[in-house]
């Protein structure tokens, strides 16, 4: 089978992860022309309390655009940590927000703990930013979109007189996860 | 949505796509009542119409927006409504009048989890049939169900085209999935999207006749304003348009009304056939469930089964002669479906007992997986 | 309070962190302020200044944060 | 002699409304007020609901839609949306615009977009055999009130003022030279403007609530009508069962179509 | 009505009969809005529910008043409305709450033509596949179709008692021609009328869950005001009548609402059988067109033919066993319908192709004569 | 400290809504007034739509009714009805009650039927996510009015006078104090009543408009509010983007299921 | 087959020609122990117009309740004489109120012609009863029904105070149809 | 008329029998009671009262009386 990646981003409302996802899936897509889904979960679910966004990427048409089976699940929050752990494969890789994510599943999947919202509040100066800082740090885990691609998409997509703050929240996500290598 | 140097490749929602394959199509009004989860739909075109000159209004419920939609139809522009389960129940009415005042419009229907308020955010396939037989009265209807974001667009623009062509309200079933999953899409260049307009009728022609009984069953159309006065009703009417109850007049016109899709059913329909030609086990699949279905009649094949997929994107009417002749080649159908099985009712009746029809049924709001679609291939294969 | 003799009352103020949506409205609208966000919760910082008015209490939109009257 | 034949579509006649019915006399003053402003048939675009005054439509030579019950302010939104440029004239019954339609009549009028609603208020349901209807009396009886209304009757004048109407006004088929006049100005008006007819149903009406004909309805609105000028100097228990007639609402608001067309205005460039 | 000493022989029409057989069955509530063929029934009730303490309202619409016979069942009052195929049309939204929500209830359609307005004061048949799926998502429904004044009025009682025994709207499916005609009719004694009460829960049970997957797959109900205080809602709900997203308890719920209607299949299914055990061609019909039938069938018979008669009363849950047993039987089964085929459709779903479907279709507002289907007969016998 | 608990379904919260919602002190304000009134749970029935405001029925321990977007007052209607002795209390948004459903609203006050309507105006539908409603003042945001809306407001409280209502108050969240009052007295009320309770949507409404926190818009509220004894005295442009609030009708009229009994009665015997 | 009589009574609305079918069928199925159905026009037809009202009687059940041919037609107006004549069967009874109807349609029915309107009028002293001296003509005439059973399925029907008027003009009828015979 | 010199206009009046439903509005509101109802129909018994007020006319329903102004 062809190569297909699903990306979940968890946490609650308000953490940008919708846009995160959708930025994701323009970078695979608009500028790496591979294809992508993205999708998120709706309802009260988006306006507080947990919040869900999916991204997949393949080299092929994506047939079935609903993530089963992680490759990578990043939780900001402990609920959604708690919720969403069980779908991750195997090999899967599990990032999640230090300081807000204390109790960590045992699995197989590797396991990557790093303080996103402090950095984003901390290094960038902006909490707002955490959901940018990840995509930083995923953009160098994973390894399936290329950082080039992921810059042009949050460029194209924030709002005008925010790109350097969201610029610098992803450079400090990118460094983030070569820390962790 | 976000667009490149070349404005075609996007990643945008089967919502998105809509409203903007309804603005190619010529769209220039939507009347509309918000509704999860087609709302995006109405949300676009609140923002896009008047930058075209078109008109958008949210009116107070659904049925205004179907009224008001047929009134503008009916005064020359191409009209365009958005809603989901609990609207499209409260539109049927006007549907029926649309259909029988041969109003041409088009009406999606993003569909959501049901019964009644049901999971006004979850994917379901359960208006099918409701988009048969809805509205009261024996009337025709076109319906049809992309599969992508890229058909969402392709046949929004072609739902005008068949409305305007038939003078006929078109369904158009979105579902959740379609509706909210964001894509990557290459939108064709406007030079390639093929756009149909009404057939107009001659406003000097003082013998014109808005319902006349013409060789092709389609009367010409004339919009309110321009030069021809003529009487519209929801009641049987002769070729004036005024109503009779002259039971031949009667039988005459709804007769037509009916033959008109009938008769063009081959123009109308359009399906997908994929590895069908050998194929011992079909898979009947619509709308987002084909998705699946393609994944694991591929999956199939590759371990070696004879599976094929047919996924028809007109639903309505129904694709009875390719259904039968398909039934008589395999042994089994497997119809999955966001339902209780209604468009596989329809498969039975169509292969007349001539082949074994599997039903998949998933109504819990999941949508159907490729797997269990697999599994099923594997188990009768 | 005319009479200095009278019974003091003694504001006692509750919140339940389970329900709260950290909205501030408590903190913001306290005639006195009493209260200041913390973590994003209110907290009581001046408690001795309650008048046990009671517009905290009704203006949560979440019933998370009561006030009691004890009586010294 | 006005000469009504120019607007009429002879072929449709005798009028299906029953004999002593009063629609017939507003029609010919809605025609009068039509020629007097002097619009061409082609520009004007009568809808009606479904009821016996709803059959109206079909009687005069203009773009003509006959819609659904209760529906015709809605369609006639869509028309005017369409092509503003268009006199839209929505005639309907109190059942029609009242009680199904009601929300279509309140909203249109909040929005003041630019339809004229002519409405035939016989205190009944006339097509479907004399149901009571939202401006049925109290006490009044009709088929399904057959012991009288237990129900307080809409002021929909008042309703129409409440929403947001500019123009309102209410006269009896017994002035048709007054009508007349109510309708040009409603035509005129910029606006969602509402003329009132109170129009006798001897048929579903009078016979059950002891009018025996037609000309004891005649004269009950005679003596009913009292003009808005002398009612304000009435007291409440006098104006008790009366008609107030005269132009209730003349307001110059802003007109929906303009608003929106200003908005496309704004936005294209 | 007049009535004789005993007050048992009468001349009324089925409109009345309902109205009566209303009354008999423990209606205490109705609500509608008044529409040709079917405004009587609203005209007797509103004339004699206070004389039984009962209460009567006319509405602002059907919509309203299909709310309101909802909002007085859960009160505890058995409560009807009455309309016609527009109407109808209205009440489907909240149709589906009663389906979804489980609040017994019966609606009567008096079918008249359409689509649309129509033929408002002309008999039809047209609106038997909008009783099945004119709401929106996949729902259970109960349908029936009573072909004389005295049926009406069983049928009526009938209605009641199966919605009231399975909290499901039913729908009485009259048309015109029933509803309108007067016929001589001997209604029967009180003691010999069957009246079935909702299952009760009891109040005093702490415990009790308003929507719980009981082994009968009936909830028993408690009415507001009885002292549990539970919640009711349109959105999928658990036992406990509270909104839940949790897919496996979406399932539950709507499988146990289509199974509680599959499962007593054979209970709520009911047919009149004639003269079919030897026949070659069978007629399958109902509502009024069923008469036209079987003075065909009979005259047929007299010429010594072999034909029977199938008749529904029972539409949905659709005979599909009584109709594929007979389709294995007969040569030809002839559907007459005023309407496009919507039954006939059904009955070559049921027959799988093992026999010949033939077609008699009637939509100008006349019915369809009984010599029509006598030659039919004769055509094919 | 007043004990909501026993009024509520605890398991069920937190509460639905936004953090900032103003519909949670508006539920509380209500369980104060029908502790006052001393109602036991079982005699009440809350009747409620579909929207943000219309969850509010999952949480208090009554009989309680979750139903069709904008039908609420209907079904309340048939619940009155067939059982007269249940206090029905509808809760219902801007969008829910004079949108969809806007026609059963005036026809429940032309009736003038014991149900007491508290009615979240928001300017907006929240459920939804922020598409415009009858109520969004002209020129203001929402996802359908990217522009402003180019539409009038409905004066929903002038709108339930004009169609009969014996009993209409308005307040906002902020003054929760003065809110269960008007509450208690449109409960007490034998006939149509209904409370329009200003609430701030932060999150579908504010963030649009300019208004960046739910403190913002309670100080909008605060600012804005103008109790009718002070409106009477200031000039039209003083009132505009104004809030009057109090108790703006209370008359003692003639309520629906008490003259149906009386019916029954005179019927019966 | 079973003996089956099908009666069609025409004219304008107003005639009171839906209340002279219903006492035909009362007559034949309360007193006469026989079958009958009765059904008529609904729509603007039945208000002005013309008007139709049509019974059928029979021994057996009544399977197809509409009538098609046409035992016997009362024809109030020339319209209505003109529009279903054509439904008589041929050795049907044609019955006219001369004065009303002046072009009688040929066939080879037998056709009655009788002042109905005028006996009404000047015998019983109201026009308004014509429908009921038509019911006198019609029960001497077609003898389905008998006498008996017609007077008092009048009875039963009448306005309380219109009686004697109505039995009066009923026995006009009777005796229009004895001088025909 | 002040001016006994001025021209004298005389009224004509139609019935457009097809059309005419009986039901007597002309000629119970016509002030000079110029119209009687004979067989049903409006009938011109005192044509001399006519003041050519047209509200017979205006108050037809169904446009079957006709008011022309003819001069003399
Ligand atoms: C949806 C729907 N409901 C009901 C009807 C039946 N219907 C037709 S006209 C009418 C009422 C007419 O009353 P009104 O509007 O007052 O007009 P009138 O006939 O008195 O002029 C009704 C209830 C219908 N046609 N459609
Ligand atoms: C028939 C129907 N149409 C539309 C909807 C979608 N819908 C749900 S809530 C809502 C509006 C809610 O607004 P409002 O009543 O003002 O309440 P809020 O959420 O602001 O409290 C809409 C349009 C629906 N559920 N049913
Ligand atoms: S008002 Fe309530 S929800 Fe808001 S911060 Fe204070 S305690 Fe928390
Ligand atoms: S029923 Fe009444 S309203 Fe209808 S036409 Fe007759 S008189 Fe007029
Ligand atoms: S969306 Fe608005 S109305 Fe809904 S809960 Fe949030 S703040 Fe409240
Ligand atoms: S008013 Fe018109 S319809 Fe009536 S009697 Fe006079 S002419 Fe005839």
């Amino acid at each position: 089978m062809s190569f297909r990646t699903e990306i979940r981003l968890s946490g609650e409302g308000g953490q940008g992860l919708v846009l995160a996802g959708k930025v994701l899936a323009e970078a695979a897509a608009i500028y790496d022309d591979k294809n992508a889904t993205q999708s998120q979960s709706y309802g009260p679910e988006a306006r507080g309390g947990a919040s869900r966004s999916e991204v997949i990427i393949s080299d092929d048409e994506i047939d079935y655009p609903k993530a089963v089976n992680l490759d990578l699940l990043l939780a900001l929050t402990q609920e959604s940590c708690s919720r969403y752990w069980k779908d991750l494969k195997d090999d899967g890789i599990l990032l999640v927000d230090s300081d807000s994510v204390k109790d960590i599943p045992e699995g197989s999947f590797k396991v990557f703990k790093v303080p996103i919202i402090a950095i984003a509040e901390q290094e960038v100066g902006k909490a707002l930013v955490a959901n940018i800082v990840a995509l930083g740090i995923i953009t160098g885990l994973a390894k399936v979109v290329s950082e080039e691609a992921v810059e042009a998409a949050i460029l194209a997509r924030v709002p005008k007189g925010t790109e350097e703050l969201n610029v610098k929240a992803f450079k400090a996500g990118l460094q983030a996860a070569k820390d962790l290598s | 949505m976000v667009t490149k140097e070349k404005n075609r490749i996007r990643v945008m929602t089967g919502n998105e796509a809509c409203a903007e394959g309804a603005l190619a199509a010529g769209c220039r009004f939507f009347a509309g009542y918000p509704i999860t989860p087609s709302s995006e739909i109405a949300e676009i075109l609140s923002r896009e119409l008047p930058k075209v000159g078109g008109k958008f209004i949210q009116m107070e419920d659904e049925i205004a927006a179907m009224g008001a939609v047929i009134g503008a139809s009916l005064a020359g522009s191409k009209s365009l409504t958005a809603t989901s389960g609990p609207g499209f129940s409260l539109k049927q009415e006007n549907i029926g009048y649309a259909s029988m005042a041969e109003v041409p419009c088009v009406i999606v229907n993003v569909m959501r989890g049901g019964p009644s308020t049901g999971l006004p955010t979850l994917p379901s396939q359960s208006d099918v049939m409701q988009a048969r037989w809805g509205t009261h009265g024996d009337h025709p209807i076109i319906a049809l169900a992309p599969s992508s974001v890229r058909e969402s667009f392709d046949w929004t623009v072609r739902a005008f085209n068949l409305s305007e062509t038939y003078r006929v309200p078109v369904v158009l079933l979105l579902d959740e999935i379609v509706g909210h999953t964001s894509e990557k899409v290459v939108l064709p260049d406007t030079s390639e999207i093929q756009i149909v307009e009404r057939q107009k009728g001659d406003p000097k022609n003082k013998d014109y006749l808005p319902y006349k009984q013409t060789e092709s069953d389609i009367p010409p159309m004339i919009s309110f304003g321009e030069g021809i006065r003529f009487h519209v009703t929801g009641l049987c009417h002769d070729e004036t348009g005024f109503p009779t109850n002259d039971s031949q007049k009667i039988d005459l016109l709804l007769r037509r009304l009916n033959r008109k899709i009938e008769r063009y059913r081959d123009q109308i329909t359009d399906n997908q056939r994929d590895q069908l030609d050998d194929a011992d086990v079909a898979v009947f699949a619509y709308g987002s469930t084909s998705r699946s279905a393609r994944w694991a009649v591929r999956r199939a094949r590759e371990e070696g089964l004879r599976v094929g997929l047919f996924r028809p994107i007109v639903l309505w009417p129904f694709p009875e002669d390719e259904v039968f002749s398909i039934a008589q080649k395999v042994h089994h159908i497997i119809v999955p479906e966001m339902n209780l099985g209604q468009m596989a009712h329809e498969v039975e009746w169509a292969s007349r007992g001539s082949t074994d029809v599997i039903r998949i049924n998933r109504i819990d709001g999941d949508p159907v997986r490729p797997q269990v679609i697999l599994e099923k291939i594997k188990e009768v294969a | 309070m005319t009479e200095k003799t009278a019974k003091k009352k003694r504001s006692r103020i509750v919140v339940k962190r389970e329900w709260c949506k950290n909205c501030a409205i408590c903190v913001e609208f306290c005639p006195k302020d009493v209260l200041v966000m913390k973590d994003g919760f209110p907290e009581v910082v001046h408690i001795e200044n309650c008048t046990l008015c009671q517009l905290c209490e009704l203006r949560c939109p979440d019933f998370a944060i009561e006030v009691y009257e004890d009586e010294t | 002699m006005f000469d009504y034949g120019a607007y009429l579509r002879k072929d449709k006649f005798p009028l299906i409304w029953c004999s002593g019915c009063g629609d017939g006399i507003a029609l010919k003053a809605m025609l009068r007020a039509i020629d007097r402003i002097g619009l061409s048939k082609d520009e004007i675009v009568m809808v009606s609901g479904i009821g016996c005054s709803s059959r109206l439509p079909g009687y005069v030579d203009f773009n003509t839609l006959h819609t659904t019950h209760g529906r015709a302010i809605a369609f006639a939104t869509g028309v005017k949306m369409a092509k503003p440029e268009l006199t839209v004239i929505v005639v309907t019954g109190d059942g029609d615009a009242t009680a199904i339609g009601g929300n279509h009549y309140i909203h249109a009028a909040r929005r003041n977009i630019d339809l004229t609603v002519i409405l035939f208020n016989n205190w009944i349901y006339g097509m479907t055999g004399g149901q009571v209807s939202p401006t049925t009396p109290f006490g009044k009886r009709a088929s399904t009130a057959p012991y009288g209304s237990t129900e307080n009757a809409f002021n929909i004048s008042g309703l129409a003022e409440a929403a947001g109407a500019s123009f309102v006004a209410r006269e009896t088929v017994f002035r048709p030279q007054v009508l007349d006049k109510f309708i040009e100005k409603a035509i005129r008006k910029k606006g969602f403007s509402v003329v009132e007819v109170f129009t006798p149903c001897p048929t579903t009406y009078g016979r059950r609530n002891k009018m025996r004909s037609v000309i004891e309805m005649m004269n009950w609105l005679k003596d009913h009508a009292v003009p808005k000028s002398r009612a304000e100097k009435m007291d409440p228990q006098e104006l008790e069962e009366k008609i107030i007639t005269g132009v209730l609402v003349d307001l110059d608001l802003p007109e929906y179509t303009e608003e929106y067309q200003k908005l496309i205005d704004r936005v294209k460039s």
